[in-house]
């Protein structure tokens, strides 16, 4: 028989689709149901927030960070404000130190519940699993909205601390919520990680092997589903990480499954240090008081959290003035993508969202 | 005979119904318009049988007829190009008209002049004497067409296997 | 306990050893390479047994109004140790780099946006495109002297002219 | 009012030669599979009606013939089907005109 | 089934039997009328009486209202509560805002294929309540083949989805229309095969009769074929594109599937009798698993109709449980189940079911060994499924679903190099 001439055609997922995440469109071109290539195309969000900020002083690029990745603020102020303290030399009080660990884990529990929750209407599930992890992230975002006034983009990291001292509310109604968390994630074990179905559709789907992992600069729940143990909290402590007693998970071969039960064991790694940090929490000022239009001397620092999605690098460089010369962000997501082509081309349509939504992306801060 | 108000003006409508639906088929320029109009001379068909108390060979002709084989050829119909999806007729068309006509022509006054022994009272058939007879004196006919149907099942599936995938089973039997 | 930040005189010193004659000048905070033998050195500082440097943290570029630097984050996973690494281009007109993307994969997507942005041509890269903006945008943005449109438009989609231009517009220098 | 054998053989008859125009004069492969259905429809209305309304110790006979025909036509239509898109597959046309390869 | 009459009453006022009061309007029509009348009425009687008591209220209320706040409760959250009294009008609010809604036809369409499509579905879900019985009177057509007949009818809709799907002119919609296709053909093998089961121990095609064999036996035929029921739900649910299985509609792959590209009231038709056939396919699946409107002699005092819209409604719950909680599979996967799994089970089923009957009546058993059967087939039915998934691979406990946990960073970590964690 002859190459039978098969007739490719192009389906466009997104930038309006029920599970891209938000504006960001992915180009595959199919055989029948399977994919043969598959292009990125983004920016529908850009909104030029590095440019911006080199026309704005060091505090007023905060709210900024918070609107690059808006399902993960907390961690976001964290990441420049560290950045801008190691440039600047300021020490953090314990205290603040303390409180931006809270927030940054609490921040993170919010972050994986929606990323499963969206990886599971990914999945198929319909919509309960999505409703289960947004009822526990209400609650985490209620915290929020008792200590900063904000729900969503908290704008709560300061400069040499955190803007406001925890309320005195804020720790029974905080170990409550720890009190209930575990349950709440044993629950989704039970509904997701155990049900054949959602195994059968994420096991061997969108395999990452470790090098290729490495080699494209995967980090965060990518990178250790992979099975490779590298969290920024562990290698490179700040805020007094190292502090606090908690565990790598790593993953098995690389899949979206692994990339899934990473993720809810961080989930359960994040309470606990949540509440050591709350047993241990000291006294004191929660601030250096910093001037208002902070002039850094001459100098660049790379400062990196490890975010929600991975490593979440800012790079600012100062030229003495009240702004920012250059001020550049490493989006985890972004860089997280780097491998949809080679996840998804070879599957069918249905394995490449699920491939997506294992890679939990927000268009915000990929497009900036 | 069939008699009755009820059944002579069902036999009307479908018969209209039928024929209108198969000149349907000829006439429609879109493929896909000429299968939906196959599926109503299926139904109409169906219908017939059931006036002529044929319940179960009704339901087979539904299912089988409408339900597998009509919506095979869309199947079909969809996997070939858009280019491919015209109903035209090729230049043989006049000889095959006048063959058509030819054949309406001599078997209608034949039918019609035929000195045909009708019953009075109808038979009664029910399902199970079809299974009956279809199981004892037919049972060798229907051992044959199960035989044929595989057959023709192995074959199709053999026909439209692509290279590709011939290419990654024997891939895969290699990396056993 | 910690991450390792090398300075800039160890990676030079390092990248020396590897590859003689490859780097330009070395500071406190990073090495700056030679670009006509980056991917070179970049592939020997990976491979190394004493740099292991597998990871690339972060690639991003800097307009410093008379040069641009492409900065690099290097990494080792096992070592635990960070070094920065930096290409200076002083060709405002016609910006070329060398790409590592076949050092690291992690590159691509970082390097698409330094040129969308920063009008840095990467050489080598498989496929060099706008990926925030549209093709046909008039100028780098994120360059110090693209203050505005040129022609005077502010940004805004009712106030482009409506045709799409295909080449970068000249570049007006600010000293 | 009554409908005979006759009226039954009349559209069982039209239908048939309906069928054979379409067989006969179309183009499009699926398209003269569709003429050869419309003619084993037409048989089957004949073989039922025969075997409701006329005279025979065989009623259950036509019955017994009518699922064969349909069983036939099942395998058929499966086997057609494939060939056409075989066909084309092969040759990126499914017009019977184009298809002689079998001719010198 | 006309039988004598078990019910205490003839009174046309006796509701549990509604079949009195259709009678006493048929027998005065006949008085009065012309002779004619009564046949047109009588078809109109039935299909009045079963839509306004079961098909309406079930479709409005359960299965729009009803089926949104079980969800709402499944997902913790409320639910439609506004419209209305706890929200009860909020399916005919529904109703008046897709009626107003404009019905857009894409340029490319084929627009009479497009506009006949919702039609084509919306009948069959009509046609199908006429073979179910409510009472052991209440049938609106008691055919000999009424299983056949059921099975012939619900092969209908799947046209009405291609031809939906084809004739939208969108990508997303062909998608959607090729994989119902491919799945109908798929699972309405095994779902005959299953069904044949049901067939040989009853030795009858009737519903009725399949009911009244249930009752004469005093067992639902789920006990005596646990596997064709385990297959009816799983094939019916895969026609009825319900959740584990809704890849035609697959939201978040292919958008609505065939439904793409309809809205307004063309689309609610879609909507609403995607219900009307899940409720369908509950009562058919009621009827012949589980004793239909008997209930073990309850029927002799409570309405028959009623138990069969309890069961069905049971049923039908279980339909949106799963719906609540399951995700859904891969249209390779689900075509694995039907073709590698549930066909060579629903054979076997058949050929034990065929030598249990054989011995029943060469030996002249009585009728108590069915409870025999019913036990050995349940026996052998968890035997197969679990024996039969082996075979294929299935292997759970090789599935590790809780990460491996380190203390230190420090690159990849081999297998076996892990402090902690695991299943």
């Amino acid at each position: 028989m002859t190459e039978i001439r098969s007739e490719p055609f192009v389906v466009n997922i997104g930038p309006q689709h029920p599970s891209t995440h938000g504006v960001f469109r992915v180009k595959v071109t199919v055989d029948g149901e399977r994919i043969v290539d598959a292009e990125m195309v983004m920016g529908y969000l850009h909104r030029s927030i590095e440019k911006l900020a080199e026309e704005r002083t060091y505090t007023q690029n905060i709210p900024f960070t918070d609107r690059t990745d808006y399902l993960s603020s907390m961690s976001n102020n964290l990441g420049y404000c560290l950045a801008v303290e190691k440039l600047a030399g300021i020490e953090v009080p314990p205290r603040g130190n303390a409180i931006r660990v809270i927030m940054a884990e609490l921040q993170r529990l919010a972050s994986h519940c929606m990323a499963i929750g969206a990886f599971a209407n990914d999945t198929g599930a319909w919509q309960t699993p999505v409703m289960w992890t947004f009822r526990e992230r209400e609650k985490i975002l209620d915290l929020f909205e008792m200590t900063s006034g904000a729900r969503l983009t908290c704008n709560y990291m300061r400069i040499g601390g955190v803007a406001f001292d925890l309320p005195k509310e804020f720790e029974p109604a905080c170990r409550k919520l720890l009190a209930t968390f575990p349950s709440f994630i044993d629950e989704l074990h039970g509904l997701l990680s155990e049900n054949e179905i959602f195994i059968a559709r994420t096991r061997g789907i969108a395999v990452i092997t470790p090098e290729q992992a490495i080699n494209a600069s995967l980090s965060g729940p990518m990178l250790r589903g992979s099975g490779v143990a590298w969290d920024i909290r562990k290698a490179d402590p700040y805020c007094g990480y190292e502090q606090y007693d908690f565990d790598i998970p790593v993953g098995y071969n690389g899949d979206s499954y692994d990339r899934f039960i990473v993720r809810l064991e961080e989930m359960r790694q994040s309470v606990r240090i949540i509440e050591q940090a709350l047993d241990g929490l000291p006294g004191g000022p929660y601030r250096t008081e910093v001037p208002l239009a902070l002039r850094p001397p001459k100098g660049e620092a790379y400062a990196r959290v490890e975010g929600p999605r991975g490593e979440l690098g800012y790079y600012v460089v100062s030229d003495g003035g009240p702004a920012p010369f250059r001020f550049h962000i490493r989006p985890p997501s972004f860089i997280n993508l780097s491998l949809l082509k080679e996840m998804t081309v070879g599957g069918t349509v249905a394995d490449a969202i699920v491939a997506l939504g294992s890679v939990d992306i927000v268009v915000g801060e990929i497009d900036r | 005979m069939i008699e009755g108000a009820g059944p002579v003006a069902a036999f009307w409508g479908l018969s209209a119904l039928t024929l209108l639906a198969a000149g349907g088929v000829v006439v429609s320029r879109n493929l896909f318009h000429a299968v939906l109009f196959l599926i109503v001379v299926f139904l109409g068909i169906a219908g017939f049988f059931l006036l002529l108390s044929a319940d179960f060979l009704a339901m087979a002709q539904v299912i089988i007829y409408v339900g597998a084989i009509a919506v095979l050829i869309l199947f079909a119909i969809v996997l070939t190009p858009r280019a491919s999806r015209d109903n035209a007729e090729t230049r043989m068309a006049p000889v095959a008209l006048v063959a058509g006509v030819a054949v309406a022509g001599l078997l209608i006054p034949a039918i019609l002049d035929a000195e045909w022994r009708t019953l009075s009272s109808a038979p009664a058939l029910p399902v199970s004497d079809l299974g009956r007879e279809l199981l004892g004196v037919w049972v060798l006919p229907f051992q044959l067409a199960s035989v044929l149907l595989t057959a023709a099942l192995v074959g199709a599936v053999v026909l439209v296997r692509s290279p590709r995938e011939e290419r990654e089973e024997i891939d895969e039997e290699e990396r056993r | 306990m910690g991450t390792q930040w090398w300075t800039g005189h160890q990676l030079a010193e390092l990248a020396e050893r590897l590859v003689p004659g490859s780097v330009a000048r070395a500071d406190e905070v990073a090495a700056y390479l030679k670009p006509e033998s980056l991917v070179e050195t970049m592939r020997a500082l990976r491979d190394s047994e004493e740099g292991d440097f597998v990871y690339l943290a972060n690639l991003c570029a800097a307009d410093y109004w008379t040069r641009f630097e492409v900065v690099y984050h290097i990494m080792s996973l096992e070592k635990n140790h960070l070094a920065v690494a930096k290409v200076e281009v002083f060709d405002r007109e016609n910006p070329v780099v060398p790409s590592v993307v076949p050092v690291w994969y992690g590159a691509w997507m970082q390097e698409c946006e330094a040129y969308d942005l920063f009008g840095i041509r990467f050489e080598g890269h498989p496929k060099l495109y706008r990926i925030f903006l549209w093709d046909g945008f008039p100028g780098w943005p994120l360059r110090k002297d693209w203050l505005s449109m040129p022609g005077g438009l502010q940004p805004g989609l009712n106030e482009f002219s409506g045709t799409a231009r295909r080449e970068p517009p000249p570049v007006r220098v600010v000293e | 009012m009554s409908v005979t054998l006759e009226h039954f053989l009349t559209v069982s008859t039209l239908l048939f030669a309906i069928g054979l125009f379409v067989a006969l004069s179309k183009r499009n492969a699926v398209a003269v599979l569709m003429g050869v259905e419309l003619m084993l429809n037409a048989s089957n209305l004949a073989l039922v009606a025969f075997a409701r309304l006329a005279e025979t110790s065989l009623a259950i006979t036509g019955h017994v013939f009518v699922v064969f025909v349909i069983t036939v036509a099942a395998a058929e239509v499966a086997v057609a089907l494939a060939l056409a898109v075989a066909v084309y597959r092969n040759r990126e046309t499914v017009d019977v005109d184009k298809v002689t390869s079998l001719r010198a | 089934m006309s039988g004598a009459p078990f019910l205490a009453t003839e009174h046309w006022w006796d509701l549990r039997d509604l079949s009195n009061i259709s009678r006493e309007i048929l027998e005065f029509l006949d008085r009065v009328g012309p002779d004619w009348l009564a046949y047109v009425v009588s078809p109109l009687i039935g299909f009045v009486a079963a839509f306004l008591l079961f098909v309406l209220p079930s479709q409005l209320f359960v299965g729009v209202y009803g089926e949104r706040r079980l969800i709402g409760r499944m997902q913790s959250r409320l639910g439609p509560n506004r419209v209305g009294k706890f929200g009860l009008l909020q399916p005919i609010a529904d109703a008046i805002k897709l009626i107003q809604k404009e019905a857009i036809t894409p340029r490319g369409a084929d627009k009479w294929v497009m506009w006949t499509a919702p039609v084509v579905f919306v009948a069959p879900a009509v046609l199908v309540w006429a073979v179910i019985p409510f009472g052991p009177n209440m049938v609106i057509a008691d055919i000999p083949v009424g299983l056949v007949y059921f099975l012939a009818i619900t092969a209908l809709p799947v046209l009405a989805a291609f031809m939906a799907g084809w004739s939208g002119n969108n990508k997303y919609s062909l998608f959607g229309a090729m994989r119902v296709v491919a799945m109908a053909i798929s699972y309405e093998v095994a779902l005959v095969l299953g069904l044949l089961g049901v067939v040989l121990f009853t030795s009858t095609m009737s519903l009725q009769a399949i009911v009244e064999w249930q009752r004469e036996h005093d067992i639902w035929l789920v006990f005596l074929q646990p596997l064709a029921f385990v297959i009816y739900f799983i094939s019916a649910s895969a026609e009825l594109n319900r959740t584990p299985t809704d890849i035609a509609e697959a939201e978040s792959e292919i958008v609505a599937g065939y439904l793409t590209e309809y809205s307004g009231m063309k689309w609610g038709l879609f909507y609403g009798m995607d219900i009307g056939y899940a409720l369908a396919a509950a009562a058919f699946g009621s009827t012949v698993f589980l004793g239909g409107w008997s209930l073990f002699g309850l029927e002799e005092w409570v309405p028959p109709w009623l138990i069969l819209v309890a069961k069905t409604h049971l049923f039908y719950f279980v339909f949106i449980w799963t719906r609540g909680t399951l995700p859904r599979l891969r249209i390779d996967q689900l075509m694995a189940l039907a073709w590698k799994y549930m066909l060579p089970l629903a054979a076997i089923n058949l050929l034990v079911v065929a030598a249990e009957r054989l011995w029943w009546h060469e030996a002249g058993l009585g009728d108590g060994i069915v409870y025999l059967f019913a036990a050995a087939n349940i026996a052998l039915a968890l035997l197969l499924v679990v024996g039969w998934a082996r075979v294929l691979g299935y292997r759970p406990e090789r599935v590790p679903t809780r990460p491996r946990l380190v203390k230190h960073v420090g690159g990849y970590v081999a297998p076996g190099a892990e402090t902690g964690g695991g299943r």
